[in-house]
């Protein structure tokens, strides 16, 4: 069965004043329908700038999809006249952003902007895409959601806005959400609800999902598998259980070592941070991109950047030394 | 082993693409030197800047070399048989309606009009400045007090103020441009006030609150470093505008008396001869139009260098 | 366009006349004819506009109808007479919607208007009008004797603090011995006054309307001229409609029409800055501006086929000197100034030559000029003799060429004025003529409102000034006779006492026009002012009214009588209305 | 909001005050005397006369006197007569009134009109094409002084095109054309503005989630940038629109109109007390309250600001 998304060697490019930053650099991945999938990495990884790439959400200038092809439902995203692919955003593809604080416009009030989803896509009249507004405030949990949709933004808490960001989400019934770390910005207590409600509509609605996020812990027991990325390249890719027990990456090590669990009884202060500096993307990328950070990090490592290579049965890993590293977590 | 290790990355240079900026550490010196440097560095990598700036040179360099090459005899002397000569190897720049040679006249009127700009900008920025600075922090009934003040000031007409002060002081160019510095002290105060309202609620200065730092020492060490950008940017703008605005009084009878050159005057001079000499607007308008075109690329590359969000 | 510059009878003086006669090659070709006839046989007055042969040619009816536009420079202050005495005032108050007591025909000799008849008692102190008696205010009432006392006295009233009439009446007193006859009472002779009743200034009002309009009464005036005020628009401009009833109009010229005007309408359009009078006048959007000051728009107006009429006016241009103080108390000084300035060339650079030169006290636009006088009396440029005049005073010169003080100072000088109508540009000359003289001269060439209290306070050392309005030899009173005083404000005094002058002021004042050894009289003042050299006398500033194509048969008047340009017989022609 | 629209329009009587006093203060400095204007040179004057007129003008009332007669008359919505007519000011004002306010809103929306068109261009095709054209125009505009654009325009289309009258009233036409001259220095200006602003708001995460919805891009212009890039617009031209009250002498000098700043000029070179004083605060009035309806206008553009 051919995958609901297919990514192929997407590579995007921004242009600035210092220099050209490689921000992604020829990255593939598949989602299938139903299936949710966690793209972790640190902050600069490109991994929102690769969701960003195949929703032609790239501002141009400076950034430019340089390269590489997105299949959905059988086209190209990338090949699509501006018009075909306004028409998937939002209907097919809609997304979740990392701030509710900034992503809603704040002088709309979020009846109008829920409802601005639905005018191009559904063909439902005025009453009609009110009363849904009015459904999908509901199904994400505001109360007083008929009176509440004429409200603006600044008058709701940082997790309601995070809630009517999912309404408005979901609101056209999309075969893919992209969820970009839609919990960093807000109170502990706020995410796990948040990241309740969307795992619990988008198997409701059918979705398939990708999560994006920084914190592996996140991810564990959302999704089916798990796409790491450093500096703009995928590094690791495999299953959740996969990928804490047969970690083949010495980034994705770091990770999980930082990583505080609620699961394991790691004492704080055997908590370890990665060292060094995260990359510069300024550079073209000739080695491992994480070599001068890597604790096993060998002279092929700055001769030559690893590809992406598969390590085991739905387990890829680019790292020269995956064996080494795998055998160093056991 | 010769390998080239990448150093760490330059400071938030790469923060367009969403890395995030490093928090201002609590020494102001730190804080501010590196951005100016960076900002600096931004905009000598700016060609328009760069040529707003050389252009700027230019004009003050060709002022301060004018009294070598045309004495001031030359520059009042008036003859008739000389009268609305149009340009020409002799006249590059023409005559005027008194026989005076029109280039010897621009290039000493550039002394007076840019002398002229700056002194409206330093007083206005200078006035503005601490206004601003006082009524933001301070906040309160002395805010109030100020803001009132600003207001009146504002609702009261330019003119107003720049007919009493030639009043007062008699007419001449200095006089009418210290009017016009004072009447723009609002708009300065008004600009800082917002940027010091802003740069309150920052988390250094809150910090250097907590760590004990004097008010005195939080609004010239903290705040203003951080405010003063958008003020210098506007500051650049202001000059040009203050060119225009001696035009507009010497409309007036106010401003450079003559027989001064000033550009303004030499504008308002030519409007009676536009439809007979049209040398006679022209050449000093052109004078203008130049000075203030160099002036807003500066004031540009300046806007872009401290807030790079904005570049093109 | 027909111009015979003409010698008037006891040295009035030279002026233009014109007729402005377009479009229509037969009247014009008669016109010409009969003003070629005309200049043969009489050969002392200017030719009139021969308005029956108008009238034959295109037609009485015909020639009512339209709206004459016109343009002022600056605000109507107010309509109510006595409540301003400004000069662009006077156009709208004084030609259009009021008449005056007497006026002065195209030769400059004083006419009956509203009085029929007049008579001075024999010590000049006593004056009686004899009024016509079919004279009605626009709003219907009789205009008798006791309107005229009523009229006067309000201007003399302190507490309407008049700023012109009731200062020029003060002193005076009126009666009305019975309906039709008005008696004016002087303090001191002043036949030479008689001009001033030409002043619009001057007009009786309507009791009646002042004391029920009140306040209203400014934007609803009344008055006895061949226009009534409809609607008044501060700031933006006047209309004013026909007089039907107006039958009392002054033989201007010869054939001039005495009955109601023939325009509809009058239009008077506030427009302050020059460049628009002329590009108004240009796309004939304007059909009358009252004067053009730079001499190279008449080239513009002419190719757009506006006449434009060019007449010395009397606008003395001329530097003020703090006569009562150093180095001004110096007559030496005073004469070197005159001396040094070449007025032939300060014309010519500033206006093209077409200022005329004016060498002393009286200037040619003005009563009472005599060139052979002037010639005689007046200054000439002669740098040389300036120079020997401030050794002798005491000055020397320095290497530099400048002057230097008897007490050893460089010698520098303030000059003050107001940058209206080239008055920047005269000073500029002045200063670098000047300079050739030795002396450093700084400018200050500014607005009304820093002068005015600078002139006031005698803050100044010397003024230029130009003034208009002043055309007559009376205005020396004005200025150079010792009661004016030294310490009241009022911007261009000389700060004369000398007890010669004075004599010869009043002197001059106590003669009618028609005493033959008038001119005698001015003549020995204007050499006596002169040698004292009280001011710098410049030039005398060029007047252009300038009418559009539109308006036909307008006759040129004297400018010194207030009337630069005669309308009585003036039309628009049906097919350009 | 109420309340607040209340608590600042009380704030207008300090301000007020605080004009009315500045006002007094500057002609009592200022040296001279006003007689100087209204009594003419032509003809001789006595000390009495002089006297007089001075006393009939209280001009020899002790100021503190003057200046509470002048509040206390201006509360009664008298604002005197005037020195040289011996007109009311506050009818001479609002004679003059509506042909300024008329120009002041053709020139805020021709400034308008060009200022934010020419922006919003230059934003949406930044480096391109109508960005370097707006800079041009902006940089052109604001070195064209006024005055020579009105005379430039005045004799282009109306003596020589014909397209206008120099004179007369065509009704809004006859607008077009001081209304343009008005707008060219600011409305280059407010194009560097609102470009600024858009460009400002275009890196906004809404706006890319207004992109992720598949809407259409005008309207993503429209709604979300344009939206939220109009608060330095709005504030700029409440200033601007302050400023035409009285600031437009040239324009309206040079297109014959009756305005506010023209008689303003011509009541300070004449020293006319009482017309300078009820002028400016007639202007001042008129100012503060501009400002008060831009910050109630700010509250309808952003509903994150609110009156306390």
């Amino acid at each position: 069965m051919a995958h609901l998304l297919e990514v192929r060697d997407l590579v995007t490019r921004f242009y600035t004043e210092d220099g050209t930053v490689h921000a992604v650099n020829g990255i593939s991945y598949t989602l299938d329908e139903g299936e949710s999938l966690g793209i972790v990495g640190e902050s600069g990884s490109g991994k929102t700038v690769g969701v960003l790439s195949l929703m032609g959400l790239i501002p141009d200038p400076p950034g430019r999809v340089e390269r590489g092809e997105v299949f959905f439902a059988g086209n190209d995203l990338l090949k699509l006249s501006a018009d075909q692919l306004r028409d998937i955003r939002g209907r097919e593809i809609a997304m979740i952003f990392q701030d509710p604080m900034t992503s809603l416009n704040p002088v709309l009030t979020v009846g109008y902007q829920i409802a601005e989803i639905m005018r191009p896509h559904l063909n439902l009249s005025q009453e009609e895409i009110a009363e849904r507004t009015v459904e999908l405030m509901e199904l994400v949990g505001i109360p007083n959601a008929a009176s509440r949709r004429k409200d603006f933004p600044h008058q709701f808490s940082g997790g309601q806005r995070q809630r009517i960001m999912i309404a408005m989400s979901l609101a056209c019934n999309p075969s893919v959400l992209i969820a970009d770390e839609p919990t960093t910005a807000l109170d502990v207590t706020i995410q796990a609800q948040i990241i309740d409600l969307v795992k619990r509509l988008s198997q409701q609605f059918g979705m398939a999902t990708i999560w994006i996020t920084h914190d592996l812990g996140v991810v564990a027991g959302l999704v089916n598998r798990v796409i790491v990325m450093y500096s703009g390249f995928i590094v690791e890719s495999a299953t959740v259980l996969d990928l804490y027990k047969n970690t083949s990456h010495p980034y994705t090590l770091g990770l999980l070592q930082s990583l505080p669990s609620l699961h394991t009884t790691i004492a704080a202060d055997r908590l370890i941070p990665i060292e060094g500096a995260p990359p510069d993307l300024l550079q073209e990328p000739v080695h491992c991109p994480f070599a001068p950070r890597c604790q096993f990090a060998v002279e092929q490592c700055w001769q030559e950047n690893p590809p992406l290579q598969r390590v085991a049965s739905n387990h890829d890993s680019a790292c020269w030394r995956w064996q080494d590293v795998r055998a160093a977590t056991e | 082993m010769s390998r080239t290790r990448p150093q760490a990355a330059k400071g938030g240079s790469a923060a367009s693409v969403g890395a995030e900026v490093a928090g201002p550490a609590d020494d102001w010196l730190v804080v501010s030197r590196s951005p100016v440097r960076r900002a600096a560095a931004r905009f000598f990598r700016d060609p328009l800047a760069v040529t707003g700036l050389a252009i700027m040179a230019l004009i003050i360099l060709i002022t301060l070399i004018a009294p070598q090459l045309y004495s001031w005899d030359e520059i009042i002397n008036v003859s008739n048989a000389t009268k609305l000569l149009p340009p020409s190897a002799a006249h590059p720049f023409g005559t005027d309606n008194l026989g005076r040679d029109q280039l010897g006249r621009v290039l000493w009127g550039g002394r007076e009009s840019l002398r002229a700009g700056y002194l409206v900008v330093l007083i206005g920025l200078g006035g503005g400045t601490i206004l601003g600075l006082i009524s933001g922090f301070a906040g309160g009934w002395v805010d109030n007090l100020i803001q009132r003040f600003v207001d009146v000031l504002l609702a009261i007409p330019g003119i107003l103020l720049a007919l009493s002060v030639v009043g007062a002081l008699g007419p001449g160019l200095v006089q009418v441009m210290l009017a016009v510095g004072l009447a723009n002290i609002p708009d300065y105060t008004r600009l800082i006030r917002g940027s010091v309202l802003e740069a309150k609620e920052n988390e250094y200065v809150r910090a250097a609150r907590v760590l004990g730092a004097s008010n005195g020492r939080i609004m010239f060490r903290h705040i203003l470093p951080n405010v003063i950008g958008p003020i210098l940017v506007y500051a650049t703008l202001g000059l040009g505008i203050a060119i225009m605005i001696t035009a507009g009084l010497s409309y007036l009878g106010l401003g450079a008396q003559p027989p001064s050159p000033e550009w303004g005057a030499m504008l308002n001079l030519g409007r009676e001869f536009m439809r007979h000499a049209w040398w006679m607007p022209v050449f000093p308008g052109l004078a203008i139009v130049i000075a203030v075109l160099s002036i807003n690329l500066v004031g540009d590359g300046l806007q872009d260098a401290i807030n790079p969000k904005l570049r093109k | 366009m027909d111009c015979f510059p003409l010698h008037i009878l006891h040295g009035i003086g030279k002026f233009t006349c014109n007729t402005t006669i377009r479009r229509n090659t037969m009247t014009k070709r008669f016109l010409l004819a009969f003003a070629a006839l005309f200049v043969l046989v009489l050969a002392a007055a200017c030719a009139p506009v021969a308005p029956a042969a108008m009238e034959e040619a295109t037609g009485a009816d015909s020639m009512m109808g339209g709206t004459l536009r016109i343009a002022l420079p600056a605000d109507v202050t107010s309509l109510d007479l006595h409540k301003t005495s400004r000069g662009d005032d006077a156009l709208v108050v004084g030609q259009w919607f009021n008449a005056t007591l007497i006026t002065q025909n195209s030769d400059g000799e004083y006419i009956p208007y509203l009085a029929e008849s007049w008579e001075f008692s024999d010590d000049g102190l006593t004056w009686t009008f004899h009024l016509r008696d079919d004279v009605k205010f626009h709003n219907g009432d009789p205009v008798t004797a006791h309107d005229f006392v009523w009229t006067y006295e309000r201007a003399l009233d302190p507490d309407l603090a008049s700023p012109g009439t009731g200062r020029r009446l003060s002193g005076m007193t009126f009666e009305a011995p019975d309906d039709y006859t008005v008696v004016f009472n002087f303090p001191a002779p002043a036949i030479s006054l008689l001009q001033f009743l030409n002043w619009g200034y001057m007009a009786p009002m309507s009791q009646r309307a002042v004391e029920e309009l009140g306040a209203e009464y400014e934007l609803n005036p009344v008055g006895t001229g061949p226009y009534k005020v409809v609607e008044v628009r501060p700031g933006e401009g006047v209309s004013m409609e026909r007089w039907d009833e107006y039958n009392w109009g002054p033989e201007f010229f010869e054939g001039a029409n005495t009955g109601p005007y023939n325009f509809d309408r009058i239009e008077f359009s506030i427009l302050p800055e020059e460049a628009t009078r002329i590009a108004a006048l240009e796309a004939g959007d304007i059909d009358y501006v009252n004067g053009i000051s730079n001499p190279l728009d008449v080239a513009i107006l002419e190719a757009a086929g506006v006449t434009v009429q060019q007449a010395p006016y009397g606008q003395v241009r001329m530097v003020y000197l703090q006569n009562h103080v150093p180095p001004f108390d110096d007559v030496r000084v005073r004469q070197a100034l005159n001396y040094a300035v070449n007025r032939e060339e300060i014309t010519q650079i500033v206006t093209d030559g077409a200022d005329q030169v004016s060498r002393g006290p009286i200037s040619p636009g003005m009563l009472g000029y005599d060139p052979e006088i002037e010639e005689q009396c007046g200054y000439h440029f002669d740098l040389d003799r300036a120079k020997e005049l401030m050794q002798e005073a005491g000055y020397t010169y320095g290497d530099d060429g400048m002057l230097i003080t008897p007490d050893g100072e460089p010698f520098s000088l303030t000059l003050i004025g107001e940058p209206v109508d080239s008055g920047t540009a005269y000073m500029e000359v002045l200063q670098s003529m000047w300079r050739e003289l030795g002396l450093d001269i700084t400018l200050e060439s500014t607005e009304p409102s820093i002068l005015y209290p600078r002139l006031t306070e005698r803050d100044y050392q010397m003024g230029y000034g130009r003034r208009g309005g002043w055309t007559s030899y009376d205005y020396l009173y004005a200025i150079y006779h010792s009661s004016t005083g030294r310490d009241l404000p009022g911007s261009m005094r000389s700060a004369v006492d000398d007890p010669t002058t004075d004599a010869l002021l009043e002197k001059n004042r106590a003669m009618a026009s028609d005493n033959p050894e008038l001119q005698g009289s001015i003549n020995e003042l204007y050499c006596h002012i002169a040698g004292q050299s009280y001011s710098v006398w410049i030039s005398d500033g060029v007047f252009r009214p300038s009418i559009g194509p539109r308006v036909q048969g307008t006759v040129a008047g004297p400018a010194f009588a207030g009337r630069p340009v005669y309308f009585s017989n003036a039309y628009i022609a049906p097919e350009d209305r | 909001m109420l309340v607040y629209t209340l608590r600042r329009l009380l704030l207008i009587i300090p301000t007020l005050l605080g004009v009315s006093l500045v006002i007094f203060a500057i002609l009592a400095l200022s040296p001279g005397d006003p007689l100087a204007a209204v009594v003419s040179e032509e003809y001789g004057n006595t000390a009495e006369d002089i006297e007089r007129i001075r006393e009939q003008l209280h001009l020899n009332d002790p100021l503190h006197v003057q200046y509470f007669n002048f509040l206390w008359d201006a509360l009664r919505g008298d604002l005197g007569t005037s020195f040289r007519g011996g007109s009311s000011v506050l009818n001479d004002i609002l004679a003059r009134l509506p042909s300024t306010i008329q120009l002041a809103i053709a020139g805020l929306i021709a400034t308008m009109l060009l200022g934010i068109s020419a922006g919003v261009l230059a934003a949406l095709f930044r480096g391109g094409l109508p960005d370097k054209l707006t800079m041009v125009f902006a940089f052109v505009g604001v070195s064209i002084p006024s005055v020579y654009a009105a005379l430039l325009l005045l004799l282009i289309f109306a003596v020589e095109l014909r397209w206008f009258k120099v004179v007369g009233d065509e009704g809004l036409k006859s607008l077009i054309l001081p209304a343009l001259a008005m707008a060219l220095i600011p409305a280059g200006v407010l194009a560097r503005l609102t470009r600024a602003s858009m460009l400002e708001v275009m890196e906004e995460d809404y706006v890319r989630t207004a992109r992720s919805k598949g809407i259409r891009e005008s309207l993503v212009t429209l709604m979300h940038i344009f939206r939220n890039a109009l608060i330095p617009i709005v504030t700029y031209l409440g200033l601007l629109a302050g400023s035409l009250l009285s600031g437009q002498v040239f324009v309206e000098n040079v297109f014959g109109r009756p305005g506010l700043g023209r008689f303003l000029v011509d009541s300070i070179s004449a020293r006319d007390y009482p017309q300078i004083r009820g002028g400016i605060l007639f202007v001042a009035a008129g100012y503060v309250f501009v400002n008060l309806i831009v910050d109630l206008l700010y509250g309808v553009i952003d509903p994150r600001i609110t009156y306390e």
